[in-house]
Order: structure tokens, then C-alpha cells, then sequence
């Protein structure tokens, strides 16, 4: 059994299986949600497979057609990877069954296909070894997000998916300019070749600059944010969950790829610069978000704050620098997919998401509420969750650095988080008189926030388990943890 | 130099022209004609560089790449029009909103 | 031999700076069927670049989709903005412009 | 095309001002000017993997380069490209409704040339598919020029009859990914990698491959075009 077990591809079975499953679901359009959820589950024992399979026999590689890089096209997955895909995979199976009840028919037939692809390229482009593989996921992905956003209908959500294509296909093309200057330096496109044969130069520099912008575009970097919050916002809930808590952090991986292994470590000025501007968009995204009336406003300038968070372990560039950061991000998909589930029911149950009109939730969606609070302790950073583990190992990472200054960003940070979460909760328990006619929210969706708000606590209570994951293949360089 | 670099200063030229055009017009017709061009800039120096080797064939991954890159663009392209003329349908102008809704 | 080379030059000079301007006219006219027009003549003489830079498969795959079918796809959506125009101003009065708040 | 303009809509309405322009400007003329230096100091020989390709062309199944390379060597590439183009096609059909014009009357000119050119692209779509294994041509030329023969037919008011507008629609728009995804799977059941083909059959899974592919991108490039997605039977 183990043998078989082992001589399966998961990660294959991982890229293929989505694609499939779009597949089915455009042909069989009338049964397409019964057939997007047994994909999801398919996927989720896909991950899970890979999980086993890196956790017993280390990083894996797999070379497409049999060639192997420099010609072929490779698959590479170790602990980084792995934590990605899987927690894209629980992510993924939350936003299916929520999206099983938050569609009608209509909707539905055209939101399955593109949400399987958007998986199938999500898991595509964590396992791709290859810069211009990379490439095309990208374009999969961002294309697939966009028709998404588009779905809601109404001129804010289709001017929000106007502006968020032209940004992707802008941040793609500067990006694959610098692949085109990273080929043509070194003949190949494998990030381990690249790896080995790096050298600096002029050209390697452009590439850098190229490759690192059209990414910060695609992960709305402060100042490079303005696409984001209409984009998230307007989107149907689903799909608002899926691009915070995942689609933004496939570009700010690829990066990290290449900061870690291509780029050349020369660069610790422009580490500085991204932590800077990460220090910025906590702040700035904290404060706009508090700003906000509207509910779904709210919780995407919390998106532009958390990935703000991310930045800040490129200027400490430490072991415990990156773990906090990859806490951060597995933290943050699970309890903002969660928050904006949450405000999905809120908006569906009212048919509004003014903050100021919260009145009543709190008695008829408790579970949503409980949900969204939850979700807000690990954005705050409060122990137990998840976000608390992660903030604990930046602020570890930067008092050892010595870099104290990143220690009063954390603070002011979960500050802003804490009046943001609490404004919310604050008029959700403001006692009014029944003003509108309240519709009923499927029990599947209520659950699906609040699970997935649970997990991301959880996530504060396991942390050995997917530190020790991260481990694996050793992503972040040899350096010990000491 | 041989003329492969002057192909491939053009395509970066198309590049920051493409740039420059889609961050200065309104029109969403013309900044998705802006991308398209950007996208041209990008495929004209990775073909251009790789006919760097004098009398040989050219290495051929680089044109498999912009193949994949010039289907790419068409679809994007497509899924743009129509994006653009839900947007003018939806509020009357084929432009980005300047007001934010905040 | 030198002559060719020179011939050679000046056609690459010529085709660089051809492809440049039609960009930039392209981009910049301010009639947008007068853009689009612009615009497949430059997917054509990209077309001829490729076949400069011996790259015959790109060239077959950018004179078809490049210059044409992306060029149709241009002038279609051209023709919707144009016909939206005007059912829009038969429509005015039950379809109110959407405002923020 | 007629060329009536309404200039009101046609004009920009937002002026970007003009120091931002001079600023961007010299910003972007930096950009261009430290592009071009990268570029211009790169090697005048080439690093690439050409060398790779030709040693390893014999297994192939092909004699073009660039056919080995899109659709053997980094065919994973082209699968997921498959699906880029499907995604755009239900993006576009999932905006909704497109209000369709100029339902009548193509004129005799288009009609007569659509009669005479459709019959001739997809002889040239058959051909380049076909030549693609040892010359220029192959899946996309051919699906492009199919594609540009189905848009001509749309233009002379040619329409999907609803019989065929659900699913076999559907099943043609699939094709291309679908034998890939299929063709990729079989041969990890047998044992092999991922598209892993055996040398002796190559030639012939490509060229299946690139058949269904021709056709699928033909299909969506037209469908792409149309716009909105073809009233079909009861099926929808």
C-alpha cells in the first residue's frame, strides 16, 4: 500500500484533477455543483497525498515528459510548496461548499468552471519549477480571477475587474520581460539551474527590478494597492475570499521564490525599501480600513494591511523572518476567507453590509458573527490563533536583528486591527428595531466561515507541525533556527 | 552589436511606450491596445536575442514562449473587450472611474 | 557582401523605426477606428520582423492572430461601443447612469 | 466597417496633467534608457538551450524545433495555455448577454467572399496542422487560420444552429484540453510520467494532440469573437 502510495504523483494529480474538473463542470453544466465539490474533495486528498509523500520522503522533484530541466519543464515541491497547496486545499474546499449555497443556478454554471481552473492554476504555479511555467500560470490564474470578480455584475464590480485585468496583465508582462532577460542571460529557466549559474549584471539587475515590481503590483504592495479594495470588495463573497485570501498570495510566493533562490543576496537596500513599504501599507491599510462604512471595504484594506506583514521578514531576511511570515500568510488566507464568508452572510442576510446598520446580527447570525470574531483574533494577533504565532516569530526575528524599529510597526499594527475588528463587532450588538426583511442563509454557508475561523485559531495551538513542514527541503536556506 | 540588439532595443522601446500609454490615456480601448503593444515589446526581445548565434539556427524555446505568449495576449485581449463593453453598458463611459469608492 | 550587409541595415532600421512610429500613432491618434487600423498594420510589419529575426513560426502565428484575429476582436468591440451609444440614448430615460455613494 | 464616429464619446474626457506627464515621462525615459543598457550587455552569443533541443530532436516525433519544443518538451505549457484560452472564452460568456447587431443583410460582397475564403482557410488550416511536425505551421497557425475562417462566416451572418450551440459546442471548445489532459493521464497509468510520450509513438500522439487542439482554438477564437454565448437548445 505505501508503495503505491508513494509511486503516485499527487502533485500531478493535484494540477490535473481541477482541470478536469472545470472540464466536467462547463460540459455538464446542470450538475456542476455536485461536481465541483467532489473535485474539491478529490483535491483536498491530493494535497493531503502530497503531504504525506514530502513528509516522508523530503522535497520532490518531477520532471514533466521525462527531460528534466534545462528542457523540459520540472515540478518541484518542498515544505514551502506543500504548506501552500494544502493551505490552499482547505481554503479551497471551504469556499466550494460556501459556494455550493451562495450561487443561484444561473450564476453557478458559469462560477464552477472558472473557480476549478483558478485551483487547477493556483496548484500549478505552487509545484511550477520553471520561471516562464510561471508565467503561464499566472495568466490562468489572473485571467480566471478576473472573469470572478466579473460575475457579480453592477458597475463596481465590473469596473473593479476592468482595472484589476489591466493591472495583472501589466504585472505579467513586467514580469516576463524579466524572464525573457533572465533566458537570454543564462539559458535556462529552472529556478535551481538559475540558482547555480547566477551571476550579477546589468541585465540580471533589470530583471530583478522587472520581475519584483509586476509581482508587488500583483500583490498590492503599498503603494501599489489601489486595485485591491475595489476589486475584493465588489466581488461576490466567494470569490472576494478566494482573491484576499489566496490569489494575492500566489505572486507575493513567486517572489519569495526568487528572492530566496535567484536573485542574488546583494540587495539589502532593497530589502529595507520592501520593508518599509510593508510597514506602510500595515499602517495605511489599518487606518483606511477603519475609515470604512462599508463591511466588505473594511475587510479588504485588512488585506492590504496583513500582506503589508509579509514585507516585513525581506528586511530581516532570517530563518525565523520567513517561518513568521509564511505563518502570517497561511494565517491570514484561513481567517480572511473566513471574515469575508462572514460578510457574505451578513450582506445576504440584510441585503447591505453598512457597518453603521449591523443592528441585529449579532441574534440571528450567530454563527457568522462568532466566525468573523474569531477570524479577528488572528488578524489582531492575539493568542491562541495563528496570527499570534506568526507576529511572535517577526517580533523575535526582529529583536534579534536588532532592528527594533519593525517591533513598533507589529504593535501599532494589531492595534489598528483590534479598532477595526471591534468597530465591526461594536454595532453588530447595537440592539434596533426591525427595519428590514431578513432573509434566511444556508446553514453551509454560516459553517463554512466559521470552520475555517476555527482552523485559523488552530493554527496557533499545532504551530510546531507546520513549522516543522516548512522545514522541509530547507526553502529558506541551511541557516538553523539558533 | 549586430541587428538582433537593434530588434531588441526596439522591443524594449515598445515596452516603455506601451507604458507610457497606458498609464497617460483614459480610453480603456486604447490602454488595452497600450498592453498589446507592451506585450509585442516582450516577445520582440526574446526573439530578437535568441538569433544572438551568427550563421546558426536560432534557439527555438524562445519562439515556442512567445507562441504561447501571442495566444495568451489574444485571449486576454478578448476577455478585456468584453469587460470593456460591460463597463461602458453599465455606466456610460469606456474609462476607469477616477472617484475611488472609498 | 558589404552592400547586402548595408541593405540589410538600413531595411532592420527602416522596420525598428516603422514599428516604433505605427506604436506610437496607434496609441496616440484620437480616432480610435483610426488607432485600431493602425494597430493591425503594426501586427503585420511585426509579422515581417519575425521573418527578419528567423523566426517563420511566430510570424505565422502573429499575421494570423496578432494582426487578424486580434484586429477583428478590436474593430467588433469598436462596432458594440458604438451601437451601446446609441441604444443607450434610446434608453435614457429608464436607465439611469449608476452614481457612487 | 463604417466609420461614423460619435465624437463626444470618442474624445478623453480625463486630462492628465501636464507635469505629471513630464514626470512620467523622464521617469519612463530612465526606464527605457536602463533597459536598453541591460540588453545591450548581454552576450553576443547565446547562452540558450537550442543545443538541447537539437540533440534531443530525434526522440521528439517531430522536425520542427519549435513544434518539439511546444509540443513535446514544454507541452505542459501548452496544456495549461489550452486552458487560458478556455477561461477567457467563459469569462467573456459569463458577462452576460451582449446585445447582438447587424443581424442582416452582410452585403453580396462578404457573402461571396466568405463562400469562396472558408472552404480555402480550412484547407490551409489542414495544411499548416499537417506541416507543422517538420516545418513552420502547427496547432496554433492552424487553429488561428480555422478561427479566422469562423469569424468570416459570423461576419456573412452565419449562425451556430441551436441543435449544436449546447453541447457539442461545449464538447468541440473542450477538445483541445480535454485529449491533452487525457493523453497526459493514460500515459501515467501506463507507468510514465506526466506527457511523458514513448519515442515511437510521438509523432502520432502530437499530432492527435495538435488536432484536437486546431480545432478547439478555432473554435474558441470564433466563439471569442461572437461574443456572447450562442443561443443553444433546452440543454442550457
Amino acid at each position: 500500500m505505501a508503495l503505491t502510495m508513494a509511486a503516485i504523483p499527487w502533485g500531478v494529480m493535484a494540477i490535473l484533477l481541477p482541470l478536469a474538473g472545470a472540464m466536467a463542470c462547463f460540459l455538464s453544466p446542470r450538475r456542476a455543483s455536485p461536481l465541483g465539490l467532489i473535485t474539491a474533495l478529490g483535491v483536498v486528498a491530493c494535497a493531503a497525498g502530497l503531504g504525506w509523500q514530502v513528509a516522508e520522503q523530503g522535497a520532490q522533484r518531477y520532471a514533466i515528459g521525462g527531460w528534466g530541466a534545462p528542457l523540459g519543464i520540472d515540478l518541484y515541491a518542498d515544505g514551502l510548496s506543500l504548506l501552500m497547496l494544502m493551505v490552499t486545499a482547505v481554503v479551497g474546499l471551504g469556499i466550494s461548499v460556501y459556494s455550493s449555497g451562495y450561487f443561484n443556478r444561473e450564476k453557478a454554471v458559469n462560477f464552477w468552471p472558472l473557480w476549478m481552473f483558478l485551483w487547477s492554476a493556483l496548484n500549478a504555479l505552487f509545484l511550477s519549477a520553471d520561471i516562464f511555467n510561471l508565467y503561464v500560470t499566472l495568466e490562468l490564474l489572473g485571467l480566471a480571477a478576473v472573469a470572478l470578480v466579473a460575475l457579480a455584475g453592477g458597475a463596481d464590480a465590473l469596473t473593479g475587474a476592468m482595472r484589476y485585468l489591466l493591472v495583472s496583465l501589466l504585472g505579467s508582462l513586467a514580469y516576463l520581460l524579466g524572464v525573457a532577460l533572465l533566458y537570454h542571460s543564462f539559458g535556462c529557466l529552472d529556478i535551481a539551474l538559475l540558482a547555480e549559474r547566477m551571476e550579477p549584471s546589468p541585465a540580471v539587475m533589470a530583471a530583478m527590478g522587472l520581475m519584483s515590481a509586476g509581482l508587488l503590483l500583483k500583490t498590492a504592495l503599498f503603494p501599489l494597492h489601489f486595485w485591491l479594495p475595489p476589486a475584493h470588495a465588489s466581488a461576490p463573497a466567494p470569490v472576494s475570499a478566494l482573491l484576499s485570501a489566496l490569489v494575492v498570495k500566489a505572486s507575493f510566493y513567486i517572489l519569495l521564490r526568487l528572492w530566496l533562490d535567484v536573485f542574488p543576496v546583494t540587495a539589502a537596500g532593497l530589502g529595507q525599501l520592501l520593508g518599509l513599504l510593508g510597514a506602510a501599507a500595515v499602517l495605511w491599510g489599518g487606518l483606511q480600513a477603519l475609515r470604512q462604512t462599508r463591511l466588505k471595504m473594511l475587510i479588504a484594506y485588512s488585506t492590504v494591511a496583513q500582506l503589508g506583514y509579509l514585507f516585513l521578514a525581506f528586511p530581516l531576511g532570517s530563518n525565523v523572518a520567513w517561518q513568521g511570515a509564511l505563518y502570517l500568510l497561511l494565517s491570514h488566507a484561513l481567517a480572511k476567507a473566513a471574515m469575508f464568508m462572514a460578510a457574505g452572510n451578513i450582506l445576504c442576510f440584510g441585503g447591505h453590509d453598512r457597518i453603521a446598520d449591523l443592528d441585529r446580527v449579532a441574534q440571528r447570525l450567530p454563527l457568522s458573527l462568532a466566525a468573523f470574531g474569531l477570524a479577528g483574533v488572528s488578524i489582531m494577533g492575539l493568542p491562541p490563533s495563528g496570527g499570534f504565532i506568526a507576529k511572535w516569530l517577526l517580533l523575535e526575528a526582529a529583536m534579534r536583528s536588532g532592528q527594533w524599529w519593525w517591533v513598533i510597526i507589529l504593535i501599532l499594527g494589531g492595534l489598528l486591527a483590534a479598532a477595526y475588528v471591534f468597530k465591526v463587532i461594536g454595532y453588530a450588538f447595537t440592539q434596533a428595531v426591525m427595519t428590514h426583511e431578513a432573509r434566511a442563509v444556508p446553514a453551509t454557508m454560516e459553517w463554512a466561515a466559521l470552520v475555517l475561523a476555527l482552523v485559523a485559531i488552530l493554527l496557533g495551538l499545532v504551530a510546531p507541525w507546520p513549522l516543522a513542514l516548512m522545514e522541509i527541503g530547507l526553502p529558506f536556506g541551511g541557516e538553523a533556527a539558533g | 552589436m549586430s541587428h538582433v540588439f537593434l530588434y531588441a532595443l526596439v522591443g524594449t522601446g515598445l515596452f516603455t511606450l506601451g507604458l507610457y500609454a497606458l498609464i497617460v490615456h483614459t480610453h480603456l480601448l486604447r490602454k488595452i491596445l497600450a498592453i498589446n503593444v507592451m506585450g509585442s515589446g516582450v516577445f520582440l526581445v526574446l526573439v530578437a536575442l535568441a538569433a544572438r548565434a551568427r550563421g546558426a539556427a536560432p534557439d527555438p524555446v524562445p519562439h515556442a514562449m512567445v507562441i504561447t505568449g501571442i495566444v495568451v495576449a489574444v485571449s486576454a485581449t478578448a476577455l478585456a473587450l468584453a469587460l470593456m463593453v460591460r463597463v461602458r453598458a453599465e455606466t456610460g463611459r469606456a474609462e476607469l472611474s477616477e472617484e475611488r469608492p472609498e | 557582401m558589404e552592400a547586402v550587409t548595408l541593405l540589410q541595415w538600413a531595411f532592420d532600421a527602416v522596420l525598428g523605426f516603422a514599428l516604433l512610429w505605427l506604436a506610437w500613432r496607434a496609441l496616440a491618434s484620437p480616432d480610435l477606428f483610426l488607432a485600431i487600423v493602425l494597430f493591425i498594420a503594426f501586427g503585420l510589419l511585426m509579422a515581417l520582423a519575425w521573418v527578419r529575426l528567423d523566426a517563420p513560426d511566430v510570424a505565422l502565428a502573429e499575421a494570423a492572430i496578432g494582426a487578424g484575429l486580434t484586429g477583428a476582436l478590436l474593430l467588433a468591440a469598436l462596432a458594440r461601443l458604438e451601437s451601446n451609444n446609441e441604444t443607450k440614448a434610446a434608453h435614457e430615460k429608464d436607465h439611469e447612469p449608476e452614481v457612487h455613494d | 466597417m463604417k466609420k461614423t464616429m460619435n465624437p463626444k464619446s470618442m474624445t478623453e474626457s480625463g486630462k492628465i496633467r501636464t507635469p505629471f506627464r513630464l514626470l512620467l515621462m523622464v521617469l519612463l525615459s530612465a526606464l527605457a534608457a536602463g533597459l536598453g543598457y541591460a540588453v545591450s550587455t548581454l552576450s553576443s552569443q547565446s547562452p540558450g538551450s537550442g543545443e538541447w533541443v537539437a540533440a534531443n530532436l530525434e526522440t521528439s516525433g517531430v522536425s520542427n524545433p519549435v513544434t518539439a519544443v511546444l509540443l513535446n518538451f514544454r507541452s505542459y505549457d501548452t496544456l495549461l495555455e489550452m486552458g487560458v484560452l478556455l477561461v477567457a472564452l467563459l469569462g467573456v460568456w459569463s458577462l452576460g448577454g451582449i446585445p447582438e447587431q447587424r443581424e442582416s443583410s452582410p452585403g453580396p460582397v462578404l457573402d461571396t467572399l466568405s463562400r469562396l475564403l472558408v472552404p480555402v482557410l480550412i484547407l490551409v488550416a489542414g495544411y499548416l496542422l499537417w506541416v507543422g511536425a517538420h516545418a513552420p505551421g502547427g496547432a496554433f497557425q492552424a487553429g488561428s487560420v480555422l478561427g479566422a475562417a469562423g469569424v468570416l462566416l459570423l461576419l456573412a451572418g452565419w449562425r451556430l444552429d441551436a441543435r449544436f450551440a449546447g453541447l457539442p459546442l461545449r464538447i468541440t471548445l473542450t477538445t483541445g484540453l480535454g485529449v491533452f489532459v487525457v493523453v497526459g493521464a493514460v500515459l501515467m497509468l501506463v507507468g510514465r510520467r506526466l506527457l511523458e510520450y514513448p519515442p515511437s509513438f510521438a509523432g502520432a500522439l502530437i499530432l492527435l494532440i495538435e488536432a484536437a487542439a486546431t480545432l478547439s482554438i478555432g473554435m474558441t477564437l470564433a466563439a471569442l469573437f461572437l461574443g456572447s454565448r450562442p443561443e443553444a437548445g433546452p440543454d442550457r
